[in-house]
């Protein structure tokens, strides 16, 4: 098939991916060598960059994806409407948190740790996809673990919760009690 | 034979009527209505046959369509029963009805037609952006970052921290595993005994919640078992464990 | 702020946006007037036609969205529209198409027009979010009025209501057999 056509269908593809579309796809997609696709990909990503696009093709974790450019977050961020914001809260932001780093983790945990009832936070978090169940603990009331989702890895482009940064310097105290709860 | 295949497919007795008429090639404004009546009774009669329920809707279009084939064979003092409340309609009543409906099912169709088309052009499948309307979660951390995360959770520990050190000022700890093992001893010793005489009366909401907890515990290792005659009734805990020597002299 | 960089703001919106976007609220951003905005658009969505795209611009729900072009589905076959199955049974399509074209309008008028109950089509269409709850009528027994949402729209792909295709016409021509009694 001709590049236009081509073109045409990798950006199609890209544009309806929820994930990096590695080049091999998209070579077997327009039945073209790998190499020769990748010389067509680069001829599309110098497309985007003219100055009255909005979006860019790149490169990321193994595929191609397209993206807003850099340039356009403010407007993106004058754009949202801030009471249709879908999201986190900090309460979930921090349960998330807490869950991602001390998983398996109960609900009490969470709550000693934030000193606030967690259910709302912890609601939420399940019904986006975040967290998942893992299971009881095996302890009086026999509560239930929660763990970070598959789904949450995606969302924050983590390969493996091995990924996930080392906590930032922090005061001498809150140090400490990271040791307590990791 | 036809009947077979279509029997469950009608929408209801006008899908059914206007199927009768396109089978017999009959324009809806030259409907005739005994031909029409006499087919509709074969069809509900083989519904019946087939053991197919028979809605109500179906019943009442027969019963119309009799009354209307009835009233062609009488003289002209249709007026005065046309109104009549017995649910049924005129003729004219029936064709403006099949007239309205044939136009629905159509543009149902077309309707149809156009939401796949629709489905063969694809959006992005998520967006970064707020939403217009209800809120769903194709993109369930917003614009959130990894820093993020570990930004809160720096902040929740700082938090923590700060709550901790005020808490050991005031607080006295209970011990779950140490609570979990008074009871067993008091229960053992006391059997039985009801769940309010583990309390006392300095007794704060955490002990009463401790207690109860602990007691669920030692019902869920099989030391203890405890009833409840009625909703908000007493408890009555009871020890699994043998007695110790004050059970032997009694 | 010049064409050029309206231009990619627009497109870096809509791309971002998970709904269509209305023009007023593209428009706010850049701060220019919505008709200027439009024709600003109009442009953007003749370079989306171009034979090297996959994805086109248009207006549907009272809104501009980005979507893949319609030929491109053979080579989009692995991926399936999020939310949006259409499978709807007949019932709950006659009834969507009744409600439609003639709201306001209640279960009764339905059932009036198709001859059967509605309640099970209805609760599916308002399930599914393709229909709304209008308020009452003011008649005896002040019954719900049903209506469509802006999903409907969505779903079938259209701009606005006034874009759904005409009733089918009624052959006035055989009228008078009407008064004929056979």
């Amino acid at each position: 098939m001709g590049p236009k056509k081509a073109k045409a269908i990798l950006e199609a593809i890209i544009f309806a991916s929820a994930a990096p579309v590695p080049v091999a796809n998209l070579a077997s997609v327009i039945g073209w060598e790998p190499a020769q696709t990748e010389l067509l990909l680069a001829e599309l990503a110098r497309e985007y960059q003219c100055a009255g696009r909005g979006i860019q093709l790149s490169f990321v974790a193994g595929g191609y994806e397209l993206t807003t450019k850099q340039e356009m977050k403010p407007y993106l961020q004058a754009f949202q409407r801030p009471e249709i914001s879908i999201g986190l809260s900090q309460a979930a932001l921090e349960t998330l948190a807490i869950i991602a780093y001390k998983q398996p983790v109960t609900k009490i945990e969470i709550e000693d740790i934030r000193g606030v009832r967690a259910d709302s936070a912890v609601n939420t978090l399940l019904e986006r996809g975040l967290i998942e169940e893992r299971g009881r603990q095996d302890t009086p009331g026999r509560p239930i673990l929660l763990g970070t989702s598959p789904k949450f890895l995606e969302c924050f482009g983590l390969a493996t919760l091995a990924d996930l940064p080392p906590l930032p310097k922090i005061r001498e105290s809150s140090r400490q009690s990271i040791n307590d709860i990791s | 034979m036809d009947y077979r295949v279509h029997l469950d497919v009608f929408e209801g007795p006008l899908d059914l009527l206007l199927h009768l008429l396109d089978q017999e090639k009959l324009d809806i404004w030259d409907i005739e209505i005994s031909r029409i009546t006499e087919q509709y009774l074969v069809y509900l009669a083989t519904m019946q046959e087939h053991d197919l329920e028979v809605a109500g809707d179906f019943l009442v279009m027969a019963a119309t369509l009799l009354q209307i084939k009835a009233r062609a064979l009488l003289p002209e003092d249709e007026e005065a029963v046309d109104e009549a409340d017995d649910g049924l309609y005129s003729r004219d009543e029936l064709i403006r009805r099949l007239i309205t409906y044939r136009q629905y099912r159509e543009v149902a169709e077309r309707l149809k037609h156009m939401a796949e088309e629709r489905l063969s052009v694809l959006p992005r499948p998520f967006s970064s952006l707020g939403e217009t309307g209800p809120i769903k979660y194709t993109n369930p951390i917003g614009n959130a970052t990894v820093q993020d995360l570990t930004s809160a959770l720096v902040n929740a520990l700082t938090n923590w921290t700060v709550r901790k050190q005020v808490q050991t000022i005031k607080g006295r700890e209970i011990n779950l595993q140490e609570r979990i093992g008074e009871i067993a001893l008091v229960a053992q010793r006391h059997s039985p005994m009801f769940f309010g005489d583990l309390l006392d009366r300095k007794s704060t909401r955490t002990d009463v919640v401790f207690t109860f907890l602990a007691v669920l515990e030692l019902v869920r290792q099989g030391i203890i078992v405890v009833r409840q005659e009625k909703i908000f009734g007493p408890i009555i805990v009871k020890s699994q464990l043998p007695k110790e020597e004050s059970n032997h002299g009694a």
